[in-house]
């Protein structure tokens, strides 16, 4: 009876260390970025893409809502059209991911914008913008 | 009551006001979030304390079946139902910061979606203890389903942040020097300290008012 | 009585009377019917959608009539005073639980054939591409839903409210299964090699070894009295 | 960077209510019990009567 629990306990602890061994050395892609997207993007398609909001890209209009801006990843660029009030930490030269679809006239209609943030917290005095390649890191989720 | 209870409970409330002190008065104004950030010093310790008493819920669970010690049955219950409320508070808080902060009250982002689906679990094993009247059945089936739920919140977790994430790797738990400023961190530790008291005196209380339950109705 | 007979026994003693009253198969038969019904009236007749949620809505169906045909798996015990046989058998009582695993396995993978069947006809979709892919994914995830389901049938057999319960208990525990397997599947589909999705499969095996000896080790102590 | 006050607030806020809820669950549940053990010291044979309150399930034999 002793012996069955043992072989249990054993058999569930076996499992659990595979499956989290596996979920931390999985690289799954939770969006793709504008190289991806560039690279095989269909129209109607819906997509999650991540990026950095280009510097100098932003234009916003409060009157109609409307929001243009352009997303890159350092080798290609994505124009990204939405209509809404963008979140608070969203901003040129931050990270963004954006929900929505591939149009066919070549920019992404975005449904949702979501401000992605890196796991930095600073403290005022050290407020240096975040390096690029910390950003894109962090996007690409491999901070962990 | 008795006297630990009540030192636990004191601290506790000492903790807590430790905690607030250190979230809005000594810890700085975080730099691009801004004031909002000041939040976190709730929801991520109501989260760690959260595991904790899901943690102790398994260790109480396997004990209770090993055994058959109703002790340890209580100390199931209790610290179910303690870590279910500190799950929903770090849901709610989690959702208050997220509409300034992403944009968006909810969005099915893999740490939200894993912490509502353990939350979702853990109410339905509540639930489960409610609708069986004979103690000692509600027990035995109350620590299988403790087990059962235990292990499957890895499964949970790696299965969704597989599915989709958005959610900030978490900053405590990464390997090397956490990438914070120190108040930051120290600030968190309070607090932590302080929620873990919190679920201390809960789960005492709770302990002993099933105790006394029992021999009343018994 | 070795082990793996009175597994058998168990295994037997099911099949036989589900054959003899095709109580339980009819009824779920006619439910995959309607489940197609609802399906179709729900997306209406958008092909685009309806490829897009295929893999979702095999699995909504496989899972739907799962719930149903594993709330019935206690019942004839239940309702025939037979529970007290079950205890009275010797030695390790797993064996039970491993027997009424198959019998509820065998039992889903039966309906989960006659709902591919419905959907090729009905939702012309080509599932003969990859078979055996197909029959890996389902087989996986199919284990994992009869192996947690068979262990919180028999916790909920008991309890007054056991049709409400019961899903309430098993659905969140199968999020993981239920990601995986629809994820899989929808690979298959597409047409993609197992290897792409191997994350997945070894997802759906850790969980299904993780739920049968959770179940072998516990189920003494669901099945007492 | 807007500060949103207002959103901190209501997280404290919203935190405080559940903790000092459940904690009051707790007392009240507290009160009863020894409200019920007196009552039971008192009139040993009356027919037991379940409490009102919505408080967890009360364990029958």
């Amino acid at each position: 009876m002793r012996a069955k629990f043992v072989v249990g306990g054993a058999v569930i602890a076996l499992a659990l260390t595979y499956m989290i061994y596996a979920g931390v050395t999985q690289s799954a892609v939770y969006f793709v970025t504008p190289a991806e997207l560039r690279a095989s993007a269909v129209a109607g398609k819906a997509y999650r893409l991540g990026g950095m909001v280009l510097l100098g890209s932003l234009r916003w209009e409060p009157r109609t809502l409307d929001l243009h801006f352009t997303l890159g990843d350092g080798t290609a660029i994505v124009p990204v059209r939405h209509k809404g009030t963008p979140p608070d930490l969203f901003g040129e030269g931050r990270g963004a991911v954006v929900e929505g679809t591939w149009s066919a006239d070549g920019y992404f209609r975005a449904s949702l914008i979501l401000a992605k943030h890196s796991e930095e917290y600073k403290a005022p005095h050290g407020a240096s913008q975040a390096g690029y390649k910390e950003l894109l890191r962090t996007l690409k989720g491999e901070g962990r | 009551m008795t006297s630990r209870e009540r030192a636990l409970g004191w601290l506790a409330g000492l903790g807590l006001t430790a905690g607030l002190v250190m979230a809005f008065g000594v810890a700085p104004r975080e730099a691009t979030q801004g004031n909002v950030q000041r939040i976190m010093y709730l929801h991520v310790p109501a989260i760690l304390v959260a595991y904790l008493a899901f943690g102790v819920v398994l260790v109480a669970s396997v004990i209770y079946l090993w055994g058959r010690a109703a002790g340890a049955d209580r100390l199931a219950h209790a610290s179910a139902e303690v870590g279910v409320v500190f799950t929903g508070i770090n849901i709610a808080t989690g959702a208050i910061w997220g509409k300034p902060t992403w944009g968006t009250w909810w969005t099915w982002d893999a740490r939200l979606t894993s912490v509502s689906i353990m939350f979702v679990i853990y109410l339905g094993y509540l639930l489960l203890r409610a609708m069986i009247e004979d103690r000692e059945r509600a027990a035995r089936f109350a620590a299988v389903l403790g087990i059962v739920a235990a292990l499957d919140i890895p499964l949970v977790h790696f299965s969704v942040y597989w599915w989709r994430t958005l959610h900030q790797p978490p900053t405590l738990l990464r390997p090397g020097s956490p990438p914070m400023d120190p108040t930051f961190v120290l600030a968190l530790m309070v607090n932590l300290a302080a929620f873990m008291l919190l679920y201390g005196y809960f789960t005492a209380k709770r302990v002993r008012l099933l105790r006394q339950e029992e021999e009343v109705f018994a | 009585m070795t082990y793996a007979r009175r597994t058998w026994i168990v295994l037997w003693k099911d099949l036989l009377s589900e054959r003899r009253s095709k109580e339980t198969l009819n009824a779920l038969f006619f439910f995959a019917l309607l489940l197609l019904f609802l399906f179709q009236f729900a997306l209406g007749a958008d092909r685009e959608r309806l490829t897009a949620a295929l893999p979702g809505l095999l699995w909504l169906g496989f899972i739907l009539s799962g719930l149903v045909g594993l709330g019935r798996a206690f019942l004839a015990e239940r309702e025939n005073d037979c529970w007290e046989g079950l205890l009275l058998v010797p030695g390790d009582k797993s064996a039970i639980y491993l027997g009424k695993v198959a019998g509820n396995l065998i039992l889903m993978l039966l309906v989960e054939a006659i709902l591919l069947v419905l959907f090729a006809v009905f939702f012309d979709i080509d599932l003969g591409a990859h078979p055996i892919r197909l029959i890996v994914v389902i087989g996986l995830g199919t284990l994992g839903f009869a192996a947690v389901g068979t262990l919180f049938a028999a916790m909920t057999a008991h309890v007054r409210a056991r049709e409400v319960l019961f899903p309430v208990l098993l659905l969140p525990v199968q999020v993981p299964v239920l990601l995986g397997a629809v994820k899989a599947t929808e690979a298959v589909l597409l047409g993609e090699p197992l290897s792409a999705v191997g994350h997945w499969l070894g997802l759906l095996a850790a969980a299904d070894t993780i739920y049968l000896t959770v179940g072998v080790l516990t189920f003494d102590a669901i099945l007492e009295a | 960077m807007p500060d949103n006050w207002s959103f901190v607030l209501a997280a404290y806020g919203l935190a405080a209510l559940v903790l000092g809820g459940y904690w009051r669950r707790l007392l009240r549940l507290e009160r009863e019990l020894v409200a019920l053990e007196r009552r039971r010291g008192a009139t040993r044979d009356e027919p037991r009567s379940a409490p009102t309150s919505p408080g967890p399930p009360i364990p029958r034999r």
